[in-house]
């Protein structure tokens, strides 16, 4: 089950929403783990973070004290996976007093009104 | 190229069906399920919003819910269709994808 | 038309299982193929054997396992979530060093790769959560 | 386990504070079984509805198109147990255009200016 | 002070389960008495002995059994929650004619009348879920 | 007789804490846990209404959860007070009852 490839062929295009904060729920996690997956399979994989999903990009991140791992690393070794689209809603970040310079990896900020127009762009909709 | 959203979570519990309407336009629908159904009333708190976003999007609600929660079709705002799980499954068919809004 | 659809929630606590039966059930009513319902997060807690669910209520799994053999749905566990919620079929337990599994007829342990290829195999995948 | 029965003599004020919808998830129901075995044990039940809670005390509850069971029936039994207690708030009905007609049982409609007065008469706040 | 507490939620999905058990941790630390954890809704899926989480990660279910071994803390899974969710001890796998059982060392399936007990006893009980 | 009132989500997902605030009052206190540890910054466009709420009753945020989504004191409201898991046991016992928003 370690080393699954997929012999089908076909590309879809897979839109990876994250909309919820890191550790309060394993969703950020998990999400991680299936785009890798997704990767791996060489399929085209984009990664939207709107709403709480923009903190799982906070730096800084210690979980340390409530003994939770810290897969925040992670999010910087996507580019080695091929996963390089990743983007963060504009009024996401505002409402929560939030900029670029506080997140881990770099990405590209889109207003709202854009949000549509990305979703039309792909097959599949994974919601985390 | 039109979306099928799905929302399932009380307008008055959780902000997702806020958070949808945000991010959507023209030719998306929206499917309210589960505890969302209630969003679809006519005499709630959230009826206006409802109104002014059925402007652009056309909305349904999955009439089992309404059912379960004791509510019947004369409750509905106007702009909102009611379906079985059979119209839902023509939904998901009719549009070129789905988005869950958990 | 070929569908799959995505569980994330355990039986009873949320209503997300009992939508997605729902669901699936009508699709294949209206000649629908279901290629795959995939079961991630706690969801894998649906296909548990163990359960003994009150006489005059649902039995969920028993639904699901049904379905499975009736119409030919494929219903997948996935592994990390399993091992992460103690959902075990033989194989896992030899390979984890358990003395019992659970896992209910008609599902089977596999990997996230099963829930990608559904997403491009199938024409709309479809989720359900809380 | 089923006729279990409390030795300890002493009696403590239980709140129990209902703020989701039934069906949504297992906690109405949950919170119904946990209010009969407190009775059960003698103690003093008293039952709030604010918020989504007050949809779990509509008329005319219908389950039957998802496949649940329709344990709204309950609602009215709780007389029987002694549990007579029930507090809804008027501004949770107000908001969702409820009235009291609208409701299963007889309840005492309170504000919400009242809600932090009960809480504070209660020993124990157990929440669904 | 006397203590009880309440978990409404299962392991990993939620951080329910983690905040508790820091909190009786810290409780006991500071002196106090926790006589009871009552495991609640999807909160007995904490008492699996089957769960095999990724080895750099937390084991949640190892964690409470080692504080109910050390510190001598009642950790009840509700029965009725059980039957509905797949958890079974010995006794419960016979009386409802389950091939296997999955309780873990350390818990105890009983009934919902623990948590009132739990409740009257104790001087706080502290909720935690989802 | 006063209550501890654990809220433990995000203001921006569900509405448990606007709908803790509506019904607490003098002597009440409220523990940010979780998720909700971010309404504890001073940042966000919830700021305001904790301000205003912190004029009445007594806030607190559990400082492993804050550090674990990346935020450290410097990030938290003036009025608001970081307890770890000792100060979160001492404030259960110091308080009558405890109240959670779920």
């Amino acid at each position: 089950m370690e080393d699954e490839e997929y012999q089908g062929g076909e590309v879809k295009k897979f839109l990876y929403v994250n909309r919820r904060q890191p550790h309060g729920t394993v969703y950020a996690l998990e999400s991680l783990e299936t785009v890798l997956i997704g990767a791996a399979f060489d399929q085209d994989v984009s990664m939207l973070f709107i709403d709480d999903g923009v903190y799982q990009l906070k730096k800084e991140q210690a979980p340390e004290g409530i003994e939770f791992k810290n897969f925040s690393k992670t999010y910087r070794a996507l580019e080695m996976y091929d996963v390089e689209k990743l983007f963060v809603e504009r009024e996401s970040l505002e409402e929560r007093g939030l900029a670029v310079d506080d997140l881990l990896v770099d990405v590209e900020v889109i207003p709202g009104s854009d949000v549509k127009a990305l979703v039309d762009q792909h097959d599949v909709i994974l919601s985390f | 190229m039109s979306t099928l959203n799905i929302v399932n979570k009380s307008p008055f519990e959780k902000r997702s069906l806020e958070q949808c309407l945000k991010r959507i336009g023209e030719g998306d629908s929206v499917l309210l399920i589960e505890d969302a159904s209630v969003s679809a009333l006519s005499k709630t708190a959230y009826a206006e919003q409802l109104i002014s976003a059925s402007k652009l999007s056309k909305f349904y609600v999955l009439k089992p819910d309404l059912q379960a929660r004791g509510f019947s079709e004369e409750s509905l705002l106007d702009s909102i269709e009611s379906v079985d799980y059979d119209g839902f499954v023509n939904l998901v068919v009719t549009h070129d994808r789905v988005h869950s809004w958990l | 038309m070929k569908l799959a659809v995505l569980v994330n929630e355990g039986p009873y606590q949320h209503q997300a299982s009992d939508s997605a039966y729902q669901f699936v059930n009508a699709a294949l009513r209206a000649g629908h193929e279901v290629m795959r319902v995939f079961f991630y997060h706690d969801g894998v807690n649906n296909g548990t054997r163990l359960t003994t669910p009150p006489q005059d209520d649902r039995h969920i799994q028993k639904r699901w396992t049904a379905l499975a053999s009736e119409h030919n749905v494929d219903l997948v566990l996935c592994v990390a979530a399993c091992q992460r919620r103690g959902l075990v079929d033989e194989d896992e337990a030899k390979r984890n060093g358990k003395d019992a599994n659970n896992i209910a007829e008609g599902f089977r342990i596999s990997g996230l790769g099963q829930l990608i290829e559904a997403g491009v195999e199938a024409d709309r995948l479809v989720t359900f959560g809380d």
